[in-house]
């Protein structure tokens, strides 16, 4: 038996184990560091519900003041993009995509909910990249459109919650009713998407069920105040002397 | 494997397995307790109250011909709600220290509706939310704790329980002709999903039945909605309109 | 294998088959009835009734019209109900002595929708609740037990569907202007579900669908506090005490 | 293997390739069309209609800011209805004689949205239900029907569909400040669900499906209730005959 | 409900509960048998024979050695087997007249691996199939048939891990070096497959089983192979008369 | 809905229920010879053939003693085979013009069977692959090609099944002490792969069960291997012609 | 409305949240050491059956120089073990184990199969909790039954590809007649657990799997030499000459 | 969503629908090579090699009447094998920069048959392992890495492939009267199995093909133990024993 040429395919195979190891590894770190971005992404949805539920002193734009703290807790998701930048460069990215996609998502489902509130339309996808790059504008990562869009998507779920538990306070009703609208515009919108986004389907048969709830709700509004012949802003008014009485 | 080991292994695991079913039973004694006391609560949504004031005289007479009213119902849920202790007792006898953990999910069910009852009572007698360390020692004791406690989980979860039966009651208090309930239960039930709100939660239940919170809140803004407008809370006047 | 034993085994196994076969064709017998009684009935939904005052005049002049009004809806249903006693005999005649429970399940759902026609004729015409003997009764005979009987849960089951029905015809008498009927139903169901309530069910399909009952118990109470805030029917004094 | 036979086979498999590749092509365009209709029509839930008083005024506003209303939307829809038989004829012209049946599979579902969407714009053009062959007159051509023709089950799963859009219709029509359109529906929808309850049907999905209806009609039982209810609006009594 | 019906429903279900637990804790002794046996069985594979007279000599030694030996094996199972009739007899006692089939699946998996056990016994001293009343005699009684009884399906899965068994057991005697049993093995196999054939089987899981045979079949023919070609062994001429 | 189009629509329904109906019937009858012919055809795995010379003398004998030898079982495979021609008339009748492909599932699976024995009959009584057109002719008429004819992909489904048997075949064919029928075999199988790699198949199941073969071509590869090596037998020179 | 009292439930659930924070940040915490116990385990799986095909220079034994490499591996995982003990002091290990429990098999899967090779028999709970105790014999953890039982039935999987890539080599053939005497033992053992184990009853069926691979080998190998009159050794020398020549 | 924004998304989601469509185009290019290859080496299992002395005779004669011989194979497999350079760089050219993972699953699955089709030749030709630079150098070019190159794990895939040949190959070369080749495959295997020992892998399919190295190798091994008893390869004495 010709022992050097053992040892070359050893030598050989040898390499691969390195280049292998490698792999797994960068993936376990890559799957864990999206773990934490994914955390830190529900905090802060919960957060941004939380504020919108509180807004006692109406010192300021409770919206805007809303989405300011949002993206402050979004930061530190940046920061663990930052760090993940030189293992995800170039190619290696789409290598590894699978693993640094939800939590992409999450990511962008949490800031998309925090500039609805302050501006009432959709993050655009240039936004999004914005805040995952460098100061000087250099991407952390290629920001994947599919990825983009199933981030939006999930957002749908986050703006039924929010218009339902609102619709109990002031101005929630008036709310309610725009974020009907605006769901109803986002379900259409990403329709023309699904053949080409294969996950989007199933997404946007969740959309479909917020918006129906959202639907109802507004529905129930409208029902019930035209029994009398009342502004929506009047009756925020008379169920609050009713409470405080 | 050494026949000794093997031996003592499944010695060890069988003492688990009996474990698990003296547990058992004393988790069917714990669920026959809450089932009863959901029972009799439940009754509390074909009761007028004291509080009522607009009915007050029927409800006199109704005492008269002996049907339960609230005090009479929170009354007869008490005792059941302190005999639970008895059950946490046999528990945490049973339990090896600091396996709490382990054999929790077996009772979490029963305890949950253990949490609502109590919680369901303090608001009836005291309109208060009852807190966590207080649950707590009326189901069991501090000194068990390495066996036997009451997780935040459990306690609010029966919260959640009990804002479904609130808004429940609020429609219901309406048709028995008290107004002020609903009034109190929403102001109620408000800070409390205000506290909710401050929770981080993963995709579970609590997650899952949290959110159903909110259609429990819509509900009962709707019946406050409906009295403001109709007057009947605010200041009487012009009652004829509402009847149309 | 040997020729005989196989002989004897073929045989068995095609005498099952056999029964099987002229068992489906029964219960499609069966299932055609109970889907005729089931179509029937849920024209309820559009039917005003005679104890409903304010429509009254109306409703005279659509019976005029030959509009079907409840005694009629129940009168149509009720020889049909009958007729399950035929099948019923069918059935009893084909399955084998102790063999009863072997095939029951091929009939269990037909079997429930026949109990929910028998319980929602009664309820129409009496206001009150069938007991299983009497259902039993109506769907077949005592002296073949042995072969064909009506099973707890399938009584159970039947039950529970009518009250998934009565929650509809709680909104659908508002709207034909009945608001007696809410409160009739109201009373019935939460008397039905406070003995459910009472009864052991162990963790299976009965369970599940009882506590989907919750729904349609807060729906009813739902549409009596609208009808009890706009002041168009309230509960009577009897009525409350019959709940006791 | 015969090089001869192989090649036959060989052809055989490719044709079938082939064609699959080409009807593929004629269902994306399908496809898209339905796609677009769809989104079209669903518009309709933000849609006010003329026949709504109240909101009239705002409606002609805007109409000036050129928002679709019903008849627009229509209109709109009409065309790419009939552009749908474009691709039928295409489609009859790929399909070998006598194998409708081996490719139907592959449009099923595009075909089925396809019904839905003629049937929805003859709801909201006339309120009538359309029938088989006048979808089927409108979608493809008599002469074809050994290469390609509607089938009773693609024109069922249709109607189903129109009634779940129907519902969320009935919703978002009172939203709308449109309370006549709920009643309109709820006897549309009462009469074809009749209908499908007098169907033999042995289809697993489309049964499955026909069962999930009873959703529908409850939701749109209580929009009528609480139309009634408030008097909002109310069933006409021509309305309720027709009912029968 | 009336209190006296809701008792009667009451008892009813829980004599059920009652019963099932009853069941369950005899099961548990069955399974704890068939286990056993099942176990004990399992030796056989490292088990050499009397018949296998290369390792004749080694064998003797073996013995000595207290190393069990398939007779030594099969005594060992026939008490164990005998014993079954015991826990039949006690859930004889408790499963109430005419509700054999009603509890039937609560035990089916245990009685089969009996049935199994019975049957290599059988097959293991006799080099016989046992025919299902033989295997009903050893498992029970005539007299309780309508408590407890053997289902065809249930003597037919026996025989199907029977053979699953064996094609190891083929295997495996090889390489104990007892060259004949893969023959005997053969011819059995495949009269009791030609056996199987015959039969009308409905029964889905059953079906799939019997077509899992084949493979177990293949392996056995290939073993067999492996011995002719090497003139380890060869099939007699009276066993391939047998096979007709 | 139209009382007329419901008619229509339930007509329409119905025959379709009843053709199905039928069909399966026919299916039942035919699923009957096929499960017949393929019975008698697993006989061959313990049937020495004529050309096994060694085996030669002893097979002459139980041919005296009636055992059945290759043409005889072919012989009583035959007429079953035609038979199947009675069926696929019955079939052909009772399927409307143009729905062959409608239907078609109902059956492939045992058409796939009865191609089967019709091709295993060929190779063994000519050695040749039967090819698509001859099958089609013994299993049906070219004339009812529009209502029942045999599919490319139901003739490779059986000559799959053919290889599956045929590596089976070689195994048992040396345990019986035929060294010539693994060589024929051999050459036939891989001729056989070779035609199978040259189609076009698409990722169904005809691929899969396809991508199956390779285990055959093995084994029987190692059949030829041991053969070979033992110098038991040998390809010929013509036969590595063949190959090419 | 009673503003202090409001205060006070926001406070109160202000510590809800800490709490469920905590909890939540250390799950995760233990679901990523846990994730690197079963990649350490798995290298340290492959490593033995490489000294296991290796073992060219029989300078000392190799089972026993495997045995020493795998646990000098397995030391790493014990070194996370100590680091995560006061995470899961008391209670708390019941409380995380479904985060712990796959990791912890694994570690036992690889330890257990080290032990095997040196020793031929299974490594007792003992040694294993031995192996995750500190110096002074306090244990990290209290290792579950369930999870040790489990981890060894594993083991069974890696010795039947053990044995038969083992096969070939000189010794092979006897080797896999003792593992396949050993699987057959362990399955037989392991059968009386299966009802107090849920989980077991898969792996059995797996085990049982593995076994009859095994069988099937030593199958092989009975058949071959039983043509000839020829014990196993006198085959392996025969087949290393005809390579070599 | 702005419609710029929303057309711009559409623009970019369709440019990679677009690019997929045609990789997917060259991908069947390079599917027919790879099968086209595969096909060809097939036939290396009925091919006598030069190298075998003993046959090399009627090898000769062979080539004569044209068989394809081993070199004979591999000339014509090297030109497909240097054509898939064309589709490499066709797909080059549709790959944007630094998205080659991206796509890369689309042809995973053919370039693993090319690797295994380079590999085997190269075997065939040298007697040597291909390193992955050297495939990679037939397949692609080095300046379009950021596009399109090898992947470890290709490579070993397709290593993996190669062994299964070359197993079959052992057992064929010996029906052909090669008994060298069993011997060279062997040292071949042994040497790459060990290098595939190196390897750390995860639960995936490389694993799983991993493990089923083993069952080859086992083969193998098997032949050359044949061939070494039967001392065909070794030292030649007493053929006539191993003859029996
Ligand atoms: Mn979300
Ligand atoms: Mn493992």
């Amino acid at each position: 038996m010709d022992t050097d040429k053992t040892t070359a395919v050893v030598d050989i195979f040898d390499e691969f184990r390195k280049d292998i190891d490698e792999h797994n590894d960068r993936r376990e770190r890559l799957i864990k560091a999206s773990r934490d971005v994914t955390n830190i992404s529900k905090k802060v949805i919960f957060l941004l519900h939380r504020i919108m539920t509180e807004r006692g002193n109406d010192t300021r734009d409770p919206f805007k003041h809303a989405a300011e703290r949002g993206r402050n807790g979004l930061r530190e998701a940046q920061v663990l993009y930052a760090q993940m930048k030189h293992e995800i460069q170039g190619d290696e990215f789409w290598r590894y995509h699978r693993a640094v996609s939800p939590g992409l998502q999450e990511y962008i489902e949490a800031l998309s909910f925090a500039h609805y509130l302050e501006h009432g339309t959709l993050v655009t996808y240039a936004q999004v990249q914005d805040t995952l790059s460098d100061d000087s504008g250099v991407p952390y990562l290629p920001l994947p459109k599919e990825d983009y869009l199933l981030g939006l998507s999930d957002l749908t779920g986050e703006l039924m919650r929010f218009a339902i538990s609102g619709i109990a306070r002031k101005g929630g009703r008036t709310k309610a009713t725009e974020v009907c609208a605006f769901v109803r515009q986002c379900k259409s919108d990403f329709e023309r998407f699904t053949p080409v986004v294969r996950e989007l389907s199933k997404k946007q048969s969740v959309t479909t069920q917020s918006l129906e709830k959202i639907e109802d709700a507004v529905y129930a509004i409208v029902v019930r105040s035209s029994e009398y012949d009342l502004p929506p802003e009047a009756v925020d008014d008379i169920v609050a002397q009713s409470i405080s009485s | 494997m050494d026949p000794q080991d093997l031996d003592r292994l499944n010695e060890l695991l069988e003492q688990d397995v009996e474990i698990r079913e003296k547990i058992k039973e004393q988790v069917a004694e714990l669920d026959k307790k809450t089932r009863n006391m959901a029972g009799v609560l439940n009754r509390i949504h074909s009761t007028p109250t004291e509080s009522s004031q607009v009915t007050w005289l029927s409800c006199r007479f109704i005492r008269l011909i002996r049907l339960p009213i609230v005090p009479v119902l929170i009354d007869s849920v008490r005792p059941i709600l302190q005999s639970c202790q008895d059950t946490s007792a046999a528990m945490a006898a049973l339990i090896p220290l600091n396996q709490f953990w382990r054999f929790k999910e077996m009772w979490s069910s029963s305890l949950r509706t253990a949490v609502y009852s109590a919680a369901f009572v303090e608001y009836l007698s005291s309109g208060k939310l009852i807190s966590l360390p207080d649950v707590a020692k009326i189901l069991g004791k501090e000194e068990w704790k390495d066996r036997f406690s009451l997780a935040v989980e459990d306690y609010l979860h029966g919260l959640i329980s009990l804002v479904n039966e609130l808004s429940r009651l609020a429609v219901n208090a309406v048709t028995l002709g008290n107004f002020e309930e609903p009034i109190r239960i929403s102001i109620f039930v408000k800070e409390l999903f205000a506290g909710f709100t401050m929770l981080n939660l993963k995709n579970d239940t609590l997650r899952r039945r949290f959110d159903s919170l909110k259609y429990d809140i819509k509900k009962i803004e709707e019946v406050v909605y409906d009295l403001s407008l109709r007057k009947l809370a605010a200041p009487k006047k012009e009652q004829v309109d509402s009847k149309e």
